[in-house]
C-alpha cells in the first residue's frame, strides 16, 4: 500500500479527477495548500506593485492505493495535470510514501481491503 | 453626427418592426391614448381627485422635468416662499432617493460577487464598480441627450438628442420643477443599473475589455434610445404605454441583454456536463449575497417612490407613499412565495430562491406599483415568485447558463411587471402594455445580441479555457479577491 | 373570529395579571394620568413653550396619526400649500425614516452571521430574510388591525382590532398627519424588528420551520397586541407609560421572548461543558458583525427620530433633533464604556463588547431620547454599557446560551430604557414605568415561553444533534454559506 | 484652562508660521478679502443672481449657523407658516446628510479592514468603531466648543473656545437657522471622519492603546483647532479662503496627520525587503473593501451636499444639486483615470487602484464642488485619479509605509480639491487657496508627529515584532477576526 | 514510530478529540480537507439543482505515535468517527505511515521522546 | 528520499522560508493546519468568556529532500521556529517520514533529480 501525494496546480483539479476515474481511483483527498517552488508571478499587482515571488496556491491530493495501481495513479495525474502541452513550470510533484495499514472506519476493514 | 443619427433611427426601427410581428398600427395607438390622458389622474387614490381641482397634476414620470407643461404656471408664482419650498422639498427629496438607487450597485455587485466562486469576485466587483463609473461619463456626455430630445409633440422619430445637452445638463431656468442637475443624477442611476444587471448574467467567463466596452454602449445609447420612447416622451408614451419606474425600461432591458450575452458566451467550463447534466456552480458567499439583497431592497426605495419625481403636493404625497408599501409587499409575497414554491419542488428552503424571489417581486412592481391596490401587490408579487422559478428552471432546460439568474430576475418579472401594469392598473390598455413589453424585451435582446455577437467574431469576448479555470481575477486582473495572509 | 378574540383577550388578562403582582389599581393610574398630560409640552426643549402657542401640539407618538385628536383643525386648512408642504415633508421624512429601520434587518442578520459559526449562516440569514418577509404579509393581514384598534376613549380592552385594517390599509381621508400607508411602512419595520432581535438567542439549534412558527406569531399577534396598549393608545398609554420609540414595546419584548427561546431550546452542543466550564463558540466573521452593527447604527436614525411621526413645526423639529443627538451620545457611550469595563474585568479590550455596548446604548435610550437632556443620554448609554456585561456574565452563570447576547442588549437594555425614562424624564412617573416595564417584559416572555414550550412538546422545537454539529446549513437548507471554489 | 488655551495658541501659531515660508502679510490678506465677498452670490448658479435680491443669502458654509449674520431677519418671520417649514425642511435635510455621513465610518471600516491582511482585522473594526465612538465623547466634551467659538469679528486669535459648549450644546433660540443639535452631529460625524482617515495609514503594528489616544487628540483638538480658523469664520476665514465640505479641513489633515503616523512608526515588516525591494502585502479581502468604497460614495453625498447647511430656498437648493452631481462626476472620473494609468503603467486594470481613483476624485471635488462646472468636475477628478497613483509611487519610493493608501487618497487629493477651488473656482483667490492648503497640510502633519514622536519616546507606540507578525487580533484583543468553526 | 492520518467526518471531531485523550493521546494535527469518495449529496440544492457528486467537507487528523499507541489511537477513532451505530458511507479511513524520526522544535528533543 | 513534515508557530513561516534557502532548500509546499497540543491561550477572549483550550492555528511544511539534505532541512527549520531564544510550548514538531519515490509533473523525471 502507498500513500501518493500529489501538489498540482487548481485548474487542473477536475482533469486529475476525471482522469484518476479512468483508472478507477475513485476515493482521494484533497487538501488547499501553497507552494513555494520554481513557479513565479501569479500574483501580478496590487496597489500597483508585484509581491515579490511568494506562496502560490496549490492543490494537494493524497490518494492511498495498492501497489497494483500505484503506476496508473501517477500516469493518470502526470498526464492530467500538465498544462499545455509540455507543462510549464509550477505543474508540481508527485510523492509516493510507503503505507503499514489502512482502516475503513465505517466497517473496521483493515489492509489493501480498506483502501 | 447626422449619418449615426439616421444609421440608429434606421437599426431601432428595423428592431421594432421585428418585436411588432402583429400590425398595431394607427388605430390602435389611437385606442391606447385616451386611456393614457385619463391615466394620470386615475391613480388609485381617492383622495386625488378633490385634490387635483385645486392643484396643478401630479409631476408624475408621465411628465418628465424638462417637458413639463406645468413650467410656465410654475414660473408665476416662482417668488412665493410656497414655491421655493416645493422646489426644495421636490428636489432633496429626489436627490435622496437617486443616493438609494446609486447604492443598489453596491447591492448588485455583492449579490453577484456572493453567487459566483471566490475566483472571479475581484473581475466582478471591478465591473460593478466600473459600469458606474463608465456609465456616469457616458451618459453625461451623450446619454441624457438622447434620453430626453426635446420631443414636443412630435413622436414618429425613434431616436434623437438634445445638443444642449451633449457633455453638458441643461441650466436652471428658473421655472422647471425638477432641478436638471439632480434630474441627471437620477436618471444616470438608473442607466447604470440597466447595464449592471447584464454583468449577473455574463459573469465567469467575459473579458473584462468586453465588459468594459458592451457596458459603455448600453449607458450610452441602448437604454438612452429606448428610454426616450417613454421617459422622453416618444412613441409609446403617446400610445399611452405605462412603465412607472422602468420595470420595462431599466430590467427587461437589462435582463434580455443579459439573455444575449449568455447565450452568445456559452456556459462556463463544467456547467452542463457532457451526458447533459446540470451542475450548478454555487456562489462562494451567501452573507454577501443576502448583503446585496437587502440593499437592493433599500435601493427600490429610491427606484420606485422617487420615480414620481416630485412629492410636493398631496396628490404626490399620496402616490409616493402607495408605491413604498406596494413595493414592500410585492417583495415580502415574491419573497415567501419563492421560497414556498422551491420548498415544496425540491425539498428544502432555498436560501438562494427567497433571494431571488424578492428581487422578483420588486421588479415585478416596479412598473405599475402607481396604479394598483395594496392587494394587487401582493398578486403582482407572488407571481414574480412563481415566474422567477419557472424561468430558471426553463434556463437549465435550454442549457443557458446565467450564474445570478438576471433573466429570470429582471428579464422575465420586468416584462411581467408591465403586463400586469396592463392587467391590474387602471385605465391601463393590456394590448399596448404586451406591445410596449415586446419592443423593450426585443431591443434589449437584439441590440446586445449584434455587440456580443459581434465582440465574438473579433475574438475579443469570453477568456480561454485556461483563464476561466483560473479564474478571471488573476488572469484578468492578476490578483487575487482574498489572498492569504502569507502571500 | 369573534371566538379568537376572546380567547386572546382572556390570555392577553391572564398574563398581564401575572406580571403585575402588586396590585397597581386605579388609583394608581390616576397618579399618572396628570403626568402624562403634561408630557408632550413639557419636553426638554427650551423653545418649545413659546412656539407651542401658536401651533397645534407636536404630532408625537404620543398620539399616532389614525387617532390624532387634530384632524379636524388639520382638515380645516386642507387647501393650503403651506398644508400641503406640511404633509409632504412629513410623509416623505417618514418614509425615508421607515427605509432605515428596514435597513436594519440587514443590520441584524449581519451581526448575527457574524457572531456565529460559519455553519449556520445560511440558516440565519434565510431566517432574518423571512422574518421581514413573512412580518411584512402578517402585519398587512391582521397585525395591523390589531396595534391600532379603534380605541378612542375606551382602555379596559386589552384586545381588539379595526376590521377596516384587516388585509387592509385605511385609505387615506385627507384629514390626518400621516398617510396611513406610509405610517403602515413605518409600523411593520418595527414588528419585524421585534421578530429578529429572537433570531440572535435561539440561533444554532432551532429548526427553521419553528422559527417561520413563531415569528409568524410575534409580528401577528404577540408584538401588534402589546403594542396596542400603549401605541394604539390602550391601557398602559393612558396610565401615562412613556416609550418614546420602543425600548420596551420593541426590544425588551423581543429579547425576553428570546430569553425564553434560549431557556426552552437548552444551551448548544458543548457550549457548557460537562463539567460546567463556560465554552464560548465564537462568531466566524467579525467584520461581518461589525458592518452588522455599524447598520444598525445607521438604521436607529430612523428608529428614533422616525418615531416623533411629525417633523415639520418647530416643536417637532425641535424634539427630532434633539432625539437624534441623543441616540448618537448614547450609543458612544455605551460602546466606551463597555469596552472600558471588559478591558479592565478581562485584561483585552473586546471588540464584541464594544459592539454589544452601542447595541445597549442604543437600546436604552430609545425609550427616553425625547425627554432626556444630552448629558442624561451620556449617562443612560453609560449604564447600558456596564448593564449589558453583568447581563452578559447573569446569562453564563444560568447557563442560558443566547448566542449573540439577544436578551442583554435588548431584554435588559430594553427595560433599562423605559425605566431611565422613569428617572430622567420630565414629567414621568417612575412607578408607571416601572410596572408598564415589567408588563412588557413578562408579556415578551410568557407568551414565547408558551409557544417555544408547545413546539417542543411535539418535537418541533430543536434539531437532532447530528444535525447541529453539521451545522444547519446544511441539515436544514442543503447548503453551505461558503462552498469552495471546486464544489 | 487658560494655560492650556495660551500654550495652544502659541503652538498654533509656531506651526502655522512654519508654514508660511513666504511672508503672506496683510496685503495679500486684503487681495483675497473683495474675492470671497462676492463668492457666495457668485457661484456658478444661473439663476441666483436674481433670486437672492428678494431671499436672504444662502446659509451656504461660509457662514455656519451659530454666528449667521442672518439671525435677526430670521427671527423677524418666527412665526410664520413658511418659516417653520423652512426650518424643518433645512434640518431634516441636514439630519439625513449627518447620517449619511456618519455610515461612512462603516466605508472606511470596512476598506481599511478588506485591505489589510486578515490577522489584523478586528484591531481595524476596533479602531473605526472606538475612533467613532470617542470621537462623539470628545467633540461633545470640548471639541465642538472649540471648533466654534464666539469670534465675530476677531480674527487674530489661533485658538479658543465658547464655554457653553463645554460639555454642552447651546440650546435652540428659536430664531438660527439651524437647529444647535443637528449641528452638532453634522459637524461631529466631520471630526470622526478626520481621526479615521489616519487609521488607514498606520494599520498594521500600533499599539490600541497608542491609537485610542492619537484619536482622541484628533478629535478634540487638532481638528476642531484648525476647522475654526475657517468654518468657525478664524483668520483663513477672513482671508477668503475656500473649502466648501473639508477637502483640506478634513481630508488633507487627517491625510498628512496619517503621513507622519506612517513615517514615524516605519513600515510593517517585510514591506521593504532588506535589498530595498517593494514588497506590497495584499488585503485580504476585496470584497469588503469594494464594499467599503460603495458605502464611501453614499455617504460622501451627506459629507458634499449637506455642507451647505440649507436647502430650502432657490439659491440652496440650486448650489446643492450642482454639489451632488459635480461630486458624482468627479468620482467616476478619478475611477475611471486611475483604473486606465495604472492598466496602461502596470498592464492589468488593478481594483484596488480603481477604488483609490474613486476616493482620490471624491476627496478632490469636495472643497471645491460648490463652484465649478459639471465639466471642472470631471476635470479636477481626473486630475486628483492620477495623482492618487503618483503620490503612491513616490511613498514606495520613499519606503514609507501607507498600507490603504490614506496620504495619496486623503493627503494629496484634499490638497489638490484647495487648491482646484483656486484655480476653478470663479472668485477665488489661488494664492490664498495655496497659503491655507499649506497651512492645513502643515498643521495636520506636524502635531500628530509631535504625538507619534511623544508616543514612540514613552515607547508606547508601536508592537513588538513578534506581536505584528502574530497579528493585532491576537496580540492586542486576543481573538480571531475569522476563527474556524471548530475553535 | 508512525504517523497516523484520519479523514473523518467533520462533526466527528470533538468526539474523536475526547476519544484520543481518554487514551492518553494528547496531541494532534488538524487539517481541513475535502473527500471524494463513495458518499454522495451532502450539497443538497443550489438555486434549485442538486450539484453532481462532489467533495465533501472532512476533516484530516495527523498524529505521531509511539509503536505502543497504534492501536489504541487506531480503536479510539474508530469507536467515535462512526456516525451513528453501524457507521455511513462517508465515515471516513485511516492510514498509518511509518516514521522515521521526530523531533520537538522547543528542545531538539528527537525519536520516541518527541513525540 | 525523505519526506519533512514540520508544524511550526504561523509567524514563524518567513523566517523559516529565509533560513531554509540559505541551506539551499528552495522548494517547499505549506498547508494551513491547527494543532492541539500543550500549548493554551492563543484565543483569548471572546464576548468575555476564555474559551476552552482549543485547536491553535498552525503552519505545516511539506519538503521532499534527498537523504544529504535532511539533517540541514532541519537544523534549519529548529534554529528558525524557537520563539524567542529557548523556544515556548507550541513552538511545534518535525517529522520524518520515508518516501518510495519522486515525479516532476511537468518532466516526468523521477526519484532523487526530481525533489
Ligand atoms: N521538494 C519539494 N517539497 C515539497 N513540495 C514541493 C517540492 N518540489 C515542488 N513542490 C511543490 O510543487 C509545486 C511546483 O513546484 P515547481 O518548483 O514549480 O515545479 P518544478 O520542479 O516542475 O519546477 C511547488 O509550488 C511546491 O508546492
Ligand atoms: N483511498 C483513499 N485515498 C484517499 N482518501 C480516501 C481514500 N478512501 C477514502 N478516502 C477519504 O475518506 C472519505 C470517506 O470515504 P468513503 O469512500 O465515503 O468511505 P467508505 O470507504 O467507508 O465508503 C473520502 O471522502 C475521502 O476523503
Ligand atoms: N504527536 C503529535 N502528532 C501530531 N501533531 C503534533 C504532535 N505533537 C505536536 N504536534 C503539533 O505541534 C504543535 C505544537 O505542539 P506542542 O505540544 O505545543 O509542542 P511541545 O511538544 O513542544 O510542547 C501542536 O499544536 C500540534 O499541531
Amino acid at each position: 500500500m502507498k500513500l501518493i501525494i500529489a501538489i498540482i496546480q487548481p485548474n487542473r483539479l477536475e482533469a486529475v479527477k476525471d482522469a484518476l476515474t479512468e483508472v478507477e481511483v475513485f476515493r482521494l483527498t484533497v487538501v488547499d495548500c501553497q507552494g513555494f517552488g520554481r513557479q513565479k508571478g501569479q500574483l501580478g499587482i496590487y496597489r500597483s506593485q508585484e509581491p515579490s515571488v511568494n506562496l502560490l496556491r496549490k492543490v494537494q491530493l493524497q490518494i492511498a492505493v495498492n501497489e497494483d495501481f500505484v503506476e496508473p495513479t501517477i500516469q493518470a495525474i502526470m498526464s492530467a495535470a500538465r498544462s499545455g502541452d509540455k507543462g510549464q513550470i509550477g505543474d508540481g510533484k508527485i510523492f509516493v510514501l510507503p503505507m503499514d495499514d489502512c482502516i475503513r472506519i465505517r466497517t473496521g476493514e483493515r489492509g489493501s481491503d480498506a483502501i | 453626427m447626422g449619418l449615426l443619427r439616421q444609421v440608429q433611427s434606421w437599426l431601432c426601427l428595423g428592431l421594432v418592426a421585428m418585436a411588432l410581428v402583429s400590425p398595431p398600427s394607427i388605430t390602435l395607438a389611437q385606442e391606447a391614448a385616451p386611456a393614457a390622458e385619463t391615466a394620470a389622474p386615475a391613480a388609485e387614490t381617492p383622495a386625488a381627485a378633490p385634490a387635483t381641482t385645486e392643484e396643478k397634476p401630479a409631476e408624475s414620470s408621465e411628465t418628465p422635468p424638462p417637458a413639463a407643461p406645468s413650467t410656465k404656471e410654475a414660473a408665476a408664482d416662482e417668488g412665493t416662499p410656497d414655491s421655493k419650498l416645493t422646489f426644495a422639498l421636490n428636489n432633496v427629496t429626489l436627490l435622496i432617493c437617486a443616493v438609494l438607487v446609486i447604492f443598489m450597485q453596491a447591492g448588485f455587485a455583492m449579490l453577484e460577487a456572493g453567487l459566483n466562486p471566490a475566483k472571479h469576485t475581484v473581475n466582478i466587483l471591478c465591473k460593478n464598480l466600473m459600469d458606474f463609473a463608465i456609465g456616469v461619463l457616458l451618459f453625461f456626455a451623450v446619454g441624457y441627450a438622447i434620453m430626453y430630445p426635446d420631443w414636443s409633440g412630435v413622436t414618429t422619430k425613434v431616436f434623437d438628442f438634445n445638443p444642449d445637452r451633449i457633455f453638458a445638463i441643461t441650466a436652471w431656468d428658473g421655472a422647471t420643477v425638477l432641478h436638471p442637475q439632480v434630474d441627471f443624477l437620477f436618471q444616470v442611476a438608473f442607466a447604470a443599473t440597466s447595464a449592471t444587471i447584464v454583468s449577473g448574467a455574463v459573469a465567469g467567463r467575459m473579458k473584462f475589455g468586453a465588459y468594459l466596452f458592451y457596458s459603455a454602449v448600453i449607458t450610452a445609447f441602448v437604454y438612452p434610445i429606448s428610454g426616450s420612447w417613454k421617459w422622453g416622451l416618444g412613441w409609446l408614451n403617446d400610445w399611452g404605454f405605462h412603465d412607472f419606474a422602468g420595470s420595462c425600461l431599466v430590467h427587461a432591458v437589462g435582463g434580455f441583454a443579459g439573455l444575449a450575452g449568455a447565450i452568445v458566451l456559452g456556459p462556463r467550463i463544467g456547467r452542463f456536463s457532457n451526458d447533459g447534466k446540470s451542475n450548478p456552480i454555487p456562489g462562494h458567499n451567501m452573507a454577501l449575497a443576502t448583503l446585496g439583497v437587502f440593499v437592493l431592497l433599500i435601493g427600490w426605495y429610491g427606484f420606485n417612490p422617487g420615480s414620481q419625481l416630485a412629492f410636493a403636493n398631496h396628490v404626490n404625497t399620496n402616490i409616493v407613499m402607495t408605491v413604498a408599501t406596494n413595493t414592500t409587499l410585492a417583495a415580502a409575497a415574491g419573497c415567501c412565495v419563492s421560497l414556498a414554491v422551491a420548498w415544496v419542488l425540491f425539498g428544502k428552503p432555498d436560501l438562494s430562491m427567497a433571494l431571488n424571489g424578492m428581487l422578483a417581486g420588486l421588479v415585478g412592481i416596479t412598473a405599475n406599483c402607481d396604479c394598483v391596490t395594496n392587494v394587487e401587490s401582493l398578486i403582482i408579487g407572488s407571481i414574480a415568485g412563481v415566474l422567477v422559478i419557472a424561468a430558471m428552471l426553463l434556463l437549465e432546460n435550454l442549457k443557458i447558463d446565467d450564474p445570478v439568474g438576471a433573466w429570470p430576475v429582471h428579464g422575465v418579472c420586468g416584462a411581467w411587471g408591465c403586463i400586469a401594469a396592463g392587467i391590474f392598473g387602471e385605465g391601463k390598455n393590456l394590448t399596448v402594455q404586451l406591445i410596449g413589453t415586446g419592443v423593450y424585451c426585443a431591443w434589449g435582446f437584439f441590440t446586445l445580441l449584434i455587440v456580443f455577437v459581434a465582440l465574438k467574431a473579433i475574438g475579443q469576448l469570453r477568456v480561454t479555457k485556461e483563464e476561466e479555470l483560473t479564474g478571471l481575477d488573476i488572469s484578468e486582473h492578476g490578483m487575487h479577491a482574498y489572498p492569504a495572509d502569507r502571500s
